[in-house]
C-alpha cells in the first residue's frame, strides 16, 4: 500500500488517490485524455507523468480484489477474476428484473438520442445512477456516440445495433413515435403490430441471450436495481 | 432595494390603466421591506412557499421574535403585498387570500371590546396564528437541514467496480418492447414531454442516424458524401440529410468548407466556452 | 480458480478481498443478511465474525480514495467526500436541484411520519402539489404506508431505507431533532404581553403539550417493506 520514493509526499499519494476516486466512479473506462483534462492541469502533470501515476496505483491495488486495467477505450478498475464467481453469486439469487428506472433511462436514449445524461435526468427529475449507464453499457444496448460540446464535454449516448437485435427490430422506425407512445390504445396497436402483444418473443430472445453470452461483457442487473 | 424599474414597464408598456393602484392611488413606489426582482415580479410568489412564510418574511424583515407580533401592523402589510398582486393580475393562489382573512379576523377581534358576557372565548386569537408560525417554522429549518445534509449523486459517489467478465452470470433476458414503452411512457406523462417538445413527426430514424454520424466524426473529420450514402435511396439521403441539419442545429456538429465548391467536410465544433444550444 | 479447495490459513486476507469485490460489484448497499448468505456458509463465519471482517476490510481503507461505510440498508463503498470535488467534473451536469416545497414536504415526511397530505398542508400552509408528492415517490425517499382511518382513508407517507442510503444515514435517529419550539416560561411571558393579561395560563400549556411531545424522527418502517 505504501509508496517509497516519492518526492513530495502528501501531494503524490493524493493524485493517485483522485485517479482512484475518479476511476471508481466513472460509468466506464476513462481514457488518458479525460484523465489529464480532469486532473493534469490542477497537478501539472504531463500525460507521460499521469501514466506513471497510473502505474504506480496500479501496484497499489497487487493484494486487491480489484485491478487497475487499461482497455481499448482507456482506464478502468474492474474486480479481478478470481473474484468473478463470488459476483456472480449476487445476481444468481433472484432472477434478476430490469427496474424502472433502467428502462425509463434506456427508452430516453432511444428516443431523443444523442443524449446526455443531464438531460435523461432533466426529464426524468431524478438522479441516474452510474451503474444503470454501466448495465446499458454493458449489456451493449447504449453506447456512447461522441461528446457534447458544453463546458465538462459530457458524453452522448445512443443506441446500438444490439439493441435493435435484442428487441427484436429491424430499425428504430418500427417503434411507435412518441404520441402513439402516450396513448395507451394506440400503444397497444403498435405493440400488436409489432407481433409485441401482451407476450414477450421468448423464443426470439432466448436465442438472442445464448448468442450473446460468449463474448458480451455481460453483466446482468443485481437485484438491487429493482428497488429503484 | 430597486423596484422602480419593474414599475415604469408597466407604465411604458401602454395605457394608464396598467399603472397598479393600491387602494385607488396609483402607486408610484413599492413598499419599502417589499423585495422583489426588478424584473420579475412574477417571481415573487414562487419566492415563498405560501402564505406562512410570506409572515415570517415579514416578522423577520423587522427583527421581531414570533411571539412578538404586532399582528396590526403585520396584517396592514401582508394585505398591501395581496393588493399589489391583486393589481398587477398576478395568480394569487387561494391560501393566501385565506390567509388575509384570518388576519383580518384576528385583527378584529383584538381591536373589538369584548363583550363581558363571552366569558367563553378568553383565548387571545393571535396564538393560534403564532403556534401555526412557529410550528411552520420548524420545519422550515429542517427542510434547510435535510438539504445541507451530504446526499448520494450530489455530495457523495459510490465506489463502484465489475468484473471483466462475469462468467457465472447470465444476462437476463432483455425486458420485452411493451415493458420499455410504457416505461417511457410513464417517464414522459411525468415530464410532460409532450407539452413542450413537438417531436411528433420526428422519424426515430433520424435520431438513430444522429448518434451514427456524430460516432463518425469522433474518430476524425469525415466529408460529406461518407455521411451521405446515395445507395439507401432518396429516403436515406433525406434522413442522413435532416440528422446532420439537426446536429449541426444542436452544436454537436459543424459543416464546413474549404473554400467556394471544394467539398463539405464535418467535424466535432471547437469547443467553446459555453454552447449557445441548451435545449435539444 | 475455485474458492473452495484453499486452506483456511490462507483465506484471511481472501475474505475482505471476496467482501470487497462483493460490495464494489453490487448496485447499492449489501446487508449483513445478504452478506452472510453470499459468503457465511463458504467460509464458516458467524455474523459476528463477518462484522469483523468488515470493520478489517474499513481499516484496509484509511488511506484510500474510499471508505466502507454502512448506511441503513447495509454496507456499501463509497467515495470519501473530500474527492467528491473531483468526483464531480466526471459529469458535468448539475445533479437535480429541489425546491424548497418539496424540501419542506419531505421534512414533514421525515418528522411527522405516518402523515397524510393534508397534515402536510396544515402545517405548511399551502397545498402540497402532486408533482412533488410523486418526485418524492418517485425518487424511493418517500412512500405509502397506509390510510389513515378517517373519511376518504387518505394514504400515509412515511420514509425508506432508500433516503436514509440517498442521505448517508444509517438511522433516522442520526438526524438532527427537529428545532424546539419556545418553552412554556417564554411562551407564557409572551402571552402574557400579547394579551394584556387576558389570556389563562391554561390555554398556553394545552399550546406547549402538543407542541413538546418528544419529536426525534420515528423509524416507524421496517426495512423489508420497500422491496416490491
Amino acid at each position: 500500500m505504501s509508496e517509497t520514493d516519492i518526492p513530495p509526499r502528501e501531494t503524490a499519494g493524493r493524485i493517485e488517490n483522485v485517479l482512484e476516486a475518479l476511476l471508481l466512479a466513472a460509468d466506464g473506462p476513462l481514457s488518458l485524455d479525460q484523465l489529464h483534462k480532469l486532473v493534469g492541469e490542477e497537478f501539472g502533470l504531463s500525460r507521460r507523468e499521469l501514466r506513471e501515476r497510473l502505474a504506480r496505483l496500479a501496484e497499489r491495488y497487487a493484494d486487491d480484489a480489484c485491478e487497475l486495467k487499461e482497455v481499448a477505450s482507456g482506464w478502468r478498475i474492474q474486480i479481478r477474476p478470481e473474484y468473478s464467481a463470488w459476483v456472480g453469486r449476487l445476481w444468481q439469487d433472484k432472477p434478476p428484473r430490469y427496474s424502472r428506472a433502467l428502462l425509463e433511462t434506456l427508452a430516453l436514449i432511444v428516443y431523443r438520442q444523442p443524449i446526455t445524461r443531464g438531460e435523461i435526468e432533466d426529464v426524468r427529475g431524478v438522479s441516474v445512477s452510474t451503474n444503470i449507464l454501466r448495465t446499458l453499457l454493458d449489456r451493449g444496448w447504449v453506447r456512447e456516440v461522441g461528446h457534447k460540446e458544453v463546458p465538462g464535454r459530457p458524453a452522448l449516448y445512443g443506441t446500438t445495433p444490439q439493441f435493435l437485435d435484442d428487441f427484436n427490430l429491424k430499425s428504430l422506425d418500427q417503434l411507435p413515435p412518441l404520441p402513439e407512445v402516450k396513448d395507451l390504445d394506440q400503444l397497444e396497436a403498435a405493440l400488436a403490430r409489432l407481433g409485441q402483444g401482451a407476450v414477450p418473443a421468448q423464443a426470439a430472445q432466448e436465442a438472442v441471450a445464448q448468442e450473446s453470452a460468449p463474448e458480451a461483457p455481460s453483466a446482468a442487473v443485481p437485484p438491487e436495481a429493482t428497488l429503484h | 432595494m430597486n423596484a422602480e424599474p419593474a414599475v415604469s414597464e408597466h407604465r411604458d408598456s401602454g395605457a394608464e390603466k396598467s399603472i397598479p393602484k393600491v387602494r385607488g392611488q396609483p402607486l408610484v413606489k413599492l413598499p419599502d421591506d417589499l423585495y422583489i426582482p426588478p424584473d420579475a415580479l412574477e417571481v415573487f410568489l414562487e419566492t415563498f412557499e405560501g402564505p406562512l412564510d410570506l409572515l415570517l418574511y415579514l416578522i423577520r424583515k423587522q427583527n421581531l421574535d414570533i411571539l412578538d407580533i404586532p399582528v396590526s401592523k403585520i396584517t396592514e402589510q401582508y394585505m398591501e403585498y395581496i393588493q399589489l398582486m391583486r393589481e398587477l393580475k398576478l395568480e394569487l393562489a387561494a391560501e393566501y387570500l385565506l390567509m388575509a382573512a384570518w388576519l383580518a379576523e384576528i385583527k378584529s377581534r383584538i381591536l373589538l371590546p369584548r363583550p363581558p358576557a363571552a366569558e367563553e372565548e378568553p383565548v387571545d386569537p393571535r396564538m393560534a396564528l403564532v403556534r401555526r408560525l412557529q410550528e411552520y417554522e420548524r420545519f422550515k429549518t429542517a427542510a434547510e437541514t435535510l438539504e445541507a445534509l451530504p446526499r448520494v449523486g450530489r455530495d457523495l459517489f459510490l465506489a463502484q467496480a465489475r468484473p471483466d467478465v462475469a462468467r457465472s452470470a447470465t444476462p437476463p433476458p432483455p425486458p420485452a418492447l411493451r415493458e420499455l414503452l410504457l416505461a417511457l411512457r410513464e417517464a414522459l406523462l411525468r415530464a410532460e414531454l409532450f407539452a413542450r417538445h413537438t417531436v411528433a413527426v420526428e422519424p426515430l430514424s433520424v435520431r438513430s442516424r444522429m448518434s451514427r454520424i456524430l460516432e463518425r466524426v469522433e474518430r476524425g473529420p469525415a466529408r460529406f458524401e461518407e455521411l451521405v450514402d446515395p445507395a439507401e435511396g432518396r429516403a436515406g439521403v433525406v434522413v442522413a440529410f435532416v440528422a446532420l441539419l439537426e446536429l449541426v442545429k444542436n452544436g454537436l456538429l459543424e459543416v464546413f468548407q474549404e473554400t467556394a465548391f471544394a467539398p463539405l467536410h464535418v467535424d466535432r465544433p471547437r469547443a467553446r466556452e459555453c454552447s449557445p444550444m441548451e435545449e435539444t
